[in-house]
C-alpha cells in the first residue's frame, strides 16, 4: 500500500515537473526569440532598403538573432548601428563592410522631377514607407520628412525623374529647435 | 544566520555570472542591460523561493510524514524544485518580464532555490510554517536588493577608471569581497 | 549659492554692473563701414533685396525674410552697397557669414516710406503682428528669435499672459537695466502694443531686485499709461532667472513642459529690448537699426551703454570707450557666464550683442586643473533644471547615449552654473554641447526610424488586406461562373 | 586685435578638491585634540603611521597606473582616509596593524576601483573593517579615558611610540592594567551577563550622557561638523538623516524597555556616531548622490548602526552600515533621479 502510494507520489511529482519544465522551455525560446527579434529590429534604421541582401529590417534582425547574419551588412545604421548590434548580440564590434553599400556623407532622400514624372505610379508602389504620394497620371512628390533615402523607387521609373538630394532636416536643426536657452531671451 | 548570509551572496555572485552572459549559455544572448536582466532574475526568485519553501514543507510534513514516507523526501524535494522552478520561469517570461536566455537563467534558479529551500527548511530555522514564511519571504527578499544593488554597481562600475588588470571580473570579484565584508556586521545578530 | 525662493537651483553672482550704469546711455558715432551678416538672427538667413552699388537710406530695408522663421534686416545707415559677400562674423564664432556692407555716405538720410502709427489700437491684431514683422525686430535678448515667429505661435494661445523679461541675471550686462531706467515709457508702450496684437489680458514686467530704480521709473511710466492691467514684478536676483523658463518658474511658479513652448502654458515672453524696439517702430516709423550695447571689464578704459547702430565693427566701440587697458586678456559678446569668447574685435555688431566685455585677469577666474569627479553633488543643487551633471557628466565621458538621455540632456540649458561651481574643476558645459549634437542625432534617426518602422508595417498591413479583398473577390466570381455553369 | 578664446563660463569659484580635503582635515582638528587629551598620544603615532603609510600606497598606485603623483598624491584624500581609519583604532594597537590596514584602503577599496572619484565602498571604513573582521582582538583593546576616577599610570609619548612599533609594553606597565573596553562594548557585554542598565551604568567608564571621554569626542566632532555644514562643504542631509534615524531607533527601543536598552542620547555620544555622521557617510564618493538619495543613504546606516550595536556581534556598527548602504547607493541612485524642471514625471 506504502509503496504504491510512493510510487504514485513520486510518479505525479515527477510528471508535474516535467510537465512545467517543457512548458516554460517551449515558452522560453520562443519568448526569448521573438524579444531579441524585436529588439535588434528596434536598433535598424528601417529604411526597408535590403542593401543587406534580406528583404527588410525584420528579416535581417530574424537572421541575426539566428546568426545567419552577421552586424556589419547595415550601410544605412552605419557603424554606430553595427556598434550597437554588437553590444546587443555580445559580438566583437566591426565597422560596416562596403560591399553592402556605402552611404554618401550626408543624408540623402529622393526627390521627383515633377515636370517630368508622367505619373505611372510605379515609384509609390515600390516605396516601402509611404513616403510618396501622387494619383495615376498625376505627377507625384516625396515627402521629405518621410522619405528615408532607401533609393528602392529609382530603379521602377521608367522616365528616369527621380534622384537623390540631401536632406534638409538634420540634427543642429533638432537641436536649434529644443534650445530655447538664450538668457534673457 | 550568517551561513544563509553566505548562501545568499554566493547566489547573488553565480546570478550576476548568468546576468553577465557568459559564452555558451547563452544562444539568444544579449549583454546590455545587466539591470533589467536581474530584475527579471529577482522577479523568478521572488516566486520560485517561497513556492519552494512553502510546497515542500507541506508535503513533508503533512504527506509524507503523515504516511511515513520519510525517505522520499530528497527525490520529492528535487521534483518540487524543478517544477517550482519552471512555474515561475512560465510566470516571468508570460509576463513579458526581460530575463536571462536559457540554460543560464534556469539552472541559476534551480540552484539557488534548492540552497535557500535547503537552508531554509533544515536546522531549525523554520520551527513553524509562520516562521518559515516569513524566512522565505525575507531570504527572497534580501536575495532581490543584493542582486539588484550589485547589477547596478556593476553598472557604476562598468564606468570607473579601473585600471586595465582589474576590469571585469576581478573588480566585480573584489567588489562581491567587499559586500560580503559589509555583511559580516549581521554576525550575530540572530543566534545559529 | 543660495537658492531661489520660487524657482530652484541658480547661482548668486557678483553683479560687475555699477562701472557700465553710472553714466547715461551714450550715442555711439555711425560707422564708416556697417557690416550686416544675413544670419543675424534665429531660422533662416535673409535673402538681400539690394545690389551692389546700390544706395540705401537709413531704414531701408535690405534684405527680406526666407521662409519659414526669419526677419528683415534694414540699413543702419545712408550710402552705398559695397559687397554682399562673407565677412567674419560674431554669428558663426568670427568665421565668415553672407554679410551686406554698406560704406557711410556721412548724410544720415532717412527712408520715408516707414509709417508711424499713432493709434496702434486702430488696427487688427494680425495687421499690428504683421506689421511688428516688418519692423525687422528680433528677440534682443541674445536670442534673436524672430518676434512675428514668437508672435504667431503666441497668438494661438487664447488671452496669453505677456511677459516682459527685464531681469538682466547675467554679470556685467547692464543695458536692459539702462533702457528700463531712461527709457521706461518706450517699454511701456511696447508692452501695450504686443498685448494689443497678442491680444494679452495681462502684462508682467519682471526684472531683479538689484534694479531698484529701474523698477521705479517702470512704475511711473505705468501709472502714466492708467493702464491697469500692466504690472512690475520684482524677482531676486539668482543667475539665471533672466532665462525664459527659469523666469516664468519665478513669477508665475509654473513649469513650461520640457516639449513645449511658453504659449503652451498660456504665456508670451518678450525682452524690455524687443518691447522698446517694437514701439519705436510702431509708434515712431524706425525699425531695429540700432541697440544698446553694454561695453565694459576691466579691459576697457571707460565702461558705458550705448546706443549702437548695427553693423558697427566692435574695435571702433571700445576706442569710442578709450581703448583697452594693457591688462586686456579676453574679448566676449555677453556675459561671463555664457558670453561667446571673440578671437577678433574686426566684427560687428548685430542684433543679439547686448553686452562686450573686454576682461582682464580681474573679471576672469581661470580653471585650475581638473580632477575626478567626487559626487559633491554641488551641481546638482545649483542646476536650475533640476538635472544631475555629476552623473550626465559620467554617461558623457562614457558616451552613453540611453543614459545621458535618461538622465536629461536635452534639457540641460548651458546656463554653466554646474560648471562654475564644481570643485573638480570640469568643463561640464562643454563636455554637454560636445555631447549633444551625437544625442540629438540618435534621437532623431532613432524617432525617424520607428516612425518609418510604423509607416512600413501599415503598408504591408494594408498589401495583405488589399490581396486577401482580391482574392476573395476572385473567389465569388469564380463561384458565380460555376453556379452559372450548373 | 586678435585675442584668445575659451569655453564659457569664463568664471567659476576657485575651489579645488584638495582644498575641500584640507578643510576636512581641519574641522577634524577638534576631535583629534580632545582624543589626545582622553587617551594619551596614541593616536598622534598612528595618524602620523596612517599617513605615511596612505601617501606611500597612493604613489606606488599612481606610478603602477602611471598618473600624474603631483596632481593626485597632492589632493587630500589619502589623507582623510588615513585619518579617518586612525581616528577608528585603538591607541596602542601595534604598528603592522595600521600599516596594512590603511594599505587596504588605498590600494583595494580604491585604486582597484580607479582611485579618487570612483570607489564605491568608504575607503576607510573598508580598512577598518577588514581589521575587525581579521584582528577582533587587538581592536577591541581600548584605553580607559583619562579622568579622575579611572587614572592609572600614563605612559609617555615615548612609551607610547616605542608599545605601537614593538608590540611590548613598558616593563612597570601589563596590559590587563592599563586597558579597558569601550562603553558600547563594556554595556553590551553586561547587558549580555543579565546586568539592568542601571547596574551597567555604574561603572565609571560611563559619564554624564555617554561614556567618559567619548561624549567629548563626539561633542568635538560634533562641533567640526557643523563647521563643514556652515561652510557648505557637506550639506545637512546626511548627518541629519544618519543622527535622526539613529536616535528614533534608540528612542523606540528605550521607550519600550528602558532598562535593557541605552537611551538616544547615549547613542549618539557614543563610538563614531558624529564621526559618521559628519565625516565618513558625508564622503560624497560612496554616498547617494541628490538629495533625497542621501536621506535614504543616511537614515539607513542610522538604522543598521542602531541594530548593529544592539543585537549584533561587534561594539559598534557605524563602519559595517556605512559598507552595506555603501553597496545599495548605486540602487538609491537609480531610484531618486529627480524630476527635470518641465517634466511631470522622474525619469
Amino acid at each position: 500500500m506504502t509503496a504504491l502510494i510512493a510510487f504514485v507520489v513520486m510518479m505525479s511529482l515527477a510528471g508535474l515537473s516535467l510537465l512545467a519544465n517543457r512548458a516554460a522551455a517551449n515558452g522560453a525560446d520562443a519568448a526569448a526569440r521573438a524579444r531579441l527579434i524585436e529588439r535588434i529590429n528596434d536598433l535598424l534604421p528601417q529604411t526597408q532598403c535590403g542593401r543587406c541582401t534580406f528583404a527588410g529590417c525584420r528579416p535581417y534582425a530574424t537572421a541575426l538573432a539566428e546568426g545567419s547574419a552577421d552586424i556589419n551588412q547595415c550601410p544605412p545604421g552605419g557603424d554606430n548601428t553595427a556598434e550597437a548590434l554588437a553590444k546587443l548580440l555580445g559580438r566583437p564590434p566591426k565597422s560596416v563592410d562596403p560591399q553592402f553599400g556605402v552611404m554618401p556623407p550626408v543624408p540623402m532622400i529622393a526627390w521627383i522631377d515633377e515636370p517630368a514624372c508622367i505619373g505611372c505610379t510605379k515609384c509609390i508602389q515600390a516605396c516601402p514607407v509611404d513616403a510618396i504620394v501622387g494619383a495615376q497620371r498625376h505627377m507625384h512628390t516625396v515627402i521629405a520628412a518621410d522619405c528615408t533615402g532607401c533609393e528602392l523607387c529609382i530603379p521602377p521609373c521608367p522616365v528616369d525623374c527621380i534622384e537623390m538630394r540631401p536632406a534638409t532636416t538634420s540634427a543642429t536643426e533638432v537641436l536649434g529647435a529644443s534650445r530655447p536657452h538664450v538668457l534673457s531671451g | 544566520m550568517s551561513s544563509l548570509l553566505l548562501i545568499l551572496l554566493s547566489a547573488v555572485l553565480v546570478s550576476m555570472v548568468a546576468i553577465r552572459g557568459v559564452e555558451g549559455w547563452r544562444p539568444f544572448a544579449d549583454t546590455a542591460d545587466v539591470y533589467e536582466n536581474a530584475m527579471g532574475l529577482v522577479h523568478a526568485h521572488l516566486i520560485a523561493i517561497p513556492l519552494v519553501a512553502i510546497s515542500t514543507w507541506i508535503l513533508d510534513t503533512l504527506v509524507l510524514a503523515a504516511l511515513q514516507l520519510s525517505y522520499l523526501r530528497t527525490p520529492a524535494f528535487v521534483a518540487l524544485i524543478l517544477a517550482a522552478v519552471s512555474i515561475a520561469e512560465l510566470l516571468v517570461r508570460r509576463a513579458g518580464t526581460r530575463a536571462p536566455a536559457r540554460p543560464a537563467f534556469t539552472m541559476v534558479l534551480a540552484t539557488n532555490s534548492a540552497l535557500l529551500g535547503i537552508a531554509l527548511l533544515s536546522g531549525q530555522l523554520a520551527s513553524s510554517f509562520a516562521r518559515l514564511l516569513l524566512l522565505a519571504a525575507g531570504a527572497a527578499g534580501a536575495f532581490a536588493v543584493f542582486l539588484l544593488a550589485a547589477a547596478t554597481l556593476y553598472e557604476r562600475v562598468r564606468y570607473a577608471d579601473v585600471p586595465a588588470p582589474f576590469k571585469e571580473a576581478p573588480i566585480g570579484l573584489i567588489s562581491v569581497g567587499l559586500m560580503a565584508l559589509g555583511c559580516m556586521g549581521f554576525i550575530g545578530l540572530i543566534p545559529e | 549659492m543660495v537658492r531661489g525662493s520660487s524657482a530652484r537651483g541658480g547661482l548668486r553672482l557678483e553683479a560687475h554692473k555699477e562701472r557700465s550704469t553710472r553714466d547715461p546711455i551714450g550715442m555711439a558715432a555711425a560707422p564708416s563701414t556697417a557690416v550686416l551678416p544675413l544670419d543675424q538672427h534665429a531660422g533662416g538667413a535673409a535673402v538681400p533685396i539690394v545690389a551692389v552699388g546700390d544706395t540705401v537710406a537709413i531704414g531701408q530695408p535690405i534684405a527680406e525674410p526666407a521662409a519659414d522663421t526669419s526677419a528683415w534686416l534694414h540699413a543702419p545707415i545712408s550710402g552705398r552697397i559695397v559687397a554682399i559677400e562673407p565677412r567674419a562674423s560674431v554669428t558663426r564664432a568670427c568665421a565668415p557669414a553672407l554679410s551686406i556692407v554698406i560704406d557711410n555716405d556721412g548724410r544720415e538720410m532717412r527712408h520715408s516710406s516707414a509709417r508711424a502709427i499713432e493709434d496702434f489700437l486702430s488696427l487688427e491684431p494680425r495687421e499690428l503682428r504683421e506689421h511688428i514683422g516688418r519692423g525687422g525686430i528680433v528677440g534682443l535678448g541674445g536670442a534673436a528669435f524672430p518676434t512675428l515667429a514668437k508672435l504667431e505661435r503666441g497668438a494661438q494661445a487664447s488671452a496669453p499672459t505677456l511677459l516682459i523679461n527685464g531681469a538682466e541675471c547675467e554679470p556685467y550686462i547692464s543695458c536692459d537695466a539702462m533702457l528700463m531706467r531712461e527709457r521706461p515709457h518706450d517699454v511701456v508702450h511696447g508692452a501695450r502694443i504686443l498685448m494689443h496684437a497678442l491680444q494679452a489680458q495681462e502684462c508682467v514686467i519682471a526684472l531683479e531686485d538689484d534694479a531698484p530704480r529701474a523698477a521705479d521709473a517702470l512704475r511711473a511710466a505705468i501709472a502714466q499709461t492708467e493702464n491697469g492691467r500692466i504690472r512690475v514684478q520684482v524677482v531676486p536676483t539668482i543667475y539665471p532667472s533672466g532665462g525664459e523658463r527659469q523666469l516664468i518658474a519665478s513669477v508665475f511658479g509654473r513649469e513650461v513642459p520640457f516639449d513645449g513652448l511658453p504659449p503652451d502654458i498660456g504665456i508670451l515672453c518678450h525682452n524690455v529690448g524687443t518691447a522698446a524696439a517694437t514701439a519705436r517702430w510702431v509708434r515712431d516709423g524706425e525699425p531695429l537699426v540700432s541697440r544698446i550695447v553694454t561695453i565694459t571689464g576691466d579691459g576697457v578704459a571707460r565702461a558705458c551703454n550705448l546706443e549702437v547702430r548695427l553693423g558697427t565693427p566692435i574695435s571702433q566701440l571700445i576706442a569710442e570707450c578709450g581703448g583697452y587697458t594693457p591688462r586686456v586678456e579676453r574679448l566676449l559678446m555677453g556675459g561671463t557666464m555664457m558670453g561667446m569668447a571673440l578671437s577678433t574685435d574686426e566684427v560687428a555688431v548685430v542684433k543679439a550683442t547686448n553686452c562686450i566685455v573686454a576682461a582682464s585677469a580681474l573679471d576672469l577666474e581661470p580653471r585650475r586643473r581638473e580632477m575626478p569627479c567626487i559626487r559633491c553633488g554641488n551641481c546638482a543643487e545649483v542646476c536650475p533644471a533640476f538635472l544631475l551633471p555629476q552623473q550626465l557628466h559620467v554617461y558623457a565621458r562614457a558616451t552613453d547615449l540611453d543614459g545621458l538621455e535618461r538622465y536629461g540632456l536635452m534639457d540641460c540649458i548651458e546656463c554653466g552654473c554646474c560648471d562654475y561651481v564644481c570643485p573638480s574643476q570640469i568643463p561640464l558645459v562643454e563636455r554637454f554641447r560636445e555631447a549633444k549634437p551625437r544625442l540629438a542625432t540618435h534621437l532623431l534617426a532613432r524617432d525617424n526610424a520607428r516612425a518609418a518602422r510604423l509607416r512600413f508595417e501599415e503598408r504591408t498591413a494594408r498589401l495583405q488586406r488589399l490581396e486577401a479583398e482580391q482574392r476573395q473577390r476572385l473567389e465569388e466570381k469564380r463561384r458565380q461562373a460555376r453556379r452559372k455553369d450548373a | 586685435m586678435r585675442f584668445p578664446t575659451a569655453a564659457p563660463p569664463h568664471v567659476v569659484v576657485p575651489q579645488t578638491v584638495s582644498k575641500v580635503m584640507r578643510i576636512v582635515i581641519y574641522a577634524l582638528l577638534p576631535t583629534i585634540a580632545v582624543h589626545v587629551v582622553f587617551f594619551g598620544p596614541g593616536l598622534l603615532i598612528q595618524s602620523i603611521l596612517a599617513i605615511a603609510t596612505a601617501l606611500a600606497t597612493e604613489a606606488l598606485a599612481l606610478h603602477l597606473r602611471k598618473k600624474s603623483l603631483q596632481q593626485y598624491l597632492t589632493d587630500g584624500t589619502a589623507i582623510v582616509t588615513a585619518l579617518l581609519l586612525a581616528l577608528c583604532l585603538p591607541p596602542l594597537a601595534p604598528w603592522w596593524l595600521v600599516v596594512s590596514g590603511t594599505a587596504f584602503a588605498i590600494l583595494v577599496a580604491k585604486h582597484a576601483f580607479g582611485g579618487v572619484g570612483m570607489n564605491v565602498f568608504n575607503p576607510a571604513m573598508v580598512g577598518y573593517a577588514v581589521l575587525l573582521v581579521s584582528f577582533p582582538a587587538q581592536l577591541l583593546t581600548w584605553l580607559p579615558p583619562d579622568v579622575p576616577e579611572l587614572r592609572t599610570e600614563q605612559l609617555s609619548f615615548l612609551q607610547t611610540a616605542t608599545t605601537i612599533l614593538t608590540g611590548q609594553l613598558p616593563d612597570a606597565f601589563t596590559w590587563d592594567a592599563i586597558t579597558s573596553p569601550t562603553p558600547l562594548d563594556a554595556l553590551r557585554t553586561n547587558l549580555a551577563m543579565g546586568m539592568t542598565m542601571q547596574e551597567a551604568h555604574a561603572s565609571p567608564i560611563f559619564g554624564g550622557f555617554g561614556g567618559r571621554g567619548w561624549e567629548w569626542i563626539n561633542l568635538a566632532t560634533l562641533i567640526g561638523g557643523i563647521a563643514l555644514l556652515a561652510l557648505r562643504i557637506i550639506r545637512w542631509q546626511i548627518p541629519v538623516a544618519m543622527l535622526g534615524s539613529l536616535a528614533v531607533c534608540a528612542s523606540i527601543m528605550y521607550a519600550i524597555d528602558p532598562g535593557a536598552y541605552a537611551g538616544p542620547v547615549f547613542h549618539l555620544t557614543s563610538g563614531a556616531s558624529m564621526l559618521g555622521a559628519f565625516f565618513i557617510a558625508t564622503d560624497p564618493v560612496s554616498a547617494a548622490t541628490s538629495d533625497r538619495g542621501r536621506l535614504i543613504y543616511a537614515s539607513g546606516i542610522g538604522v543598521l548602526t542602531y541594530t548593529i550595536r544592539t543585537w549584533g556581534g561587534y561594539p559598534d556598527g557605524v563602519a559595517f552600515a556605512v559598507l552595506l548602504m555603501n553597496l545599495a547607493v548605486p540602487l538609491i541612485d537609480r531610484y531618486t533621479v529627480p524630476r527635470i524642471y518641465g517634466h511631470a514625471k522622474r525619469p
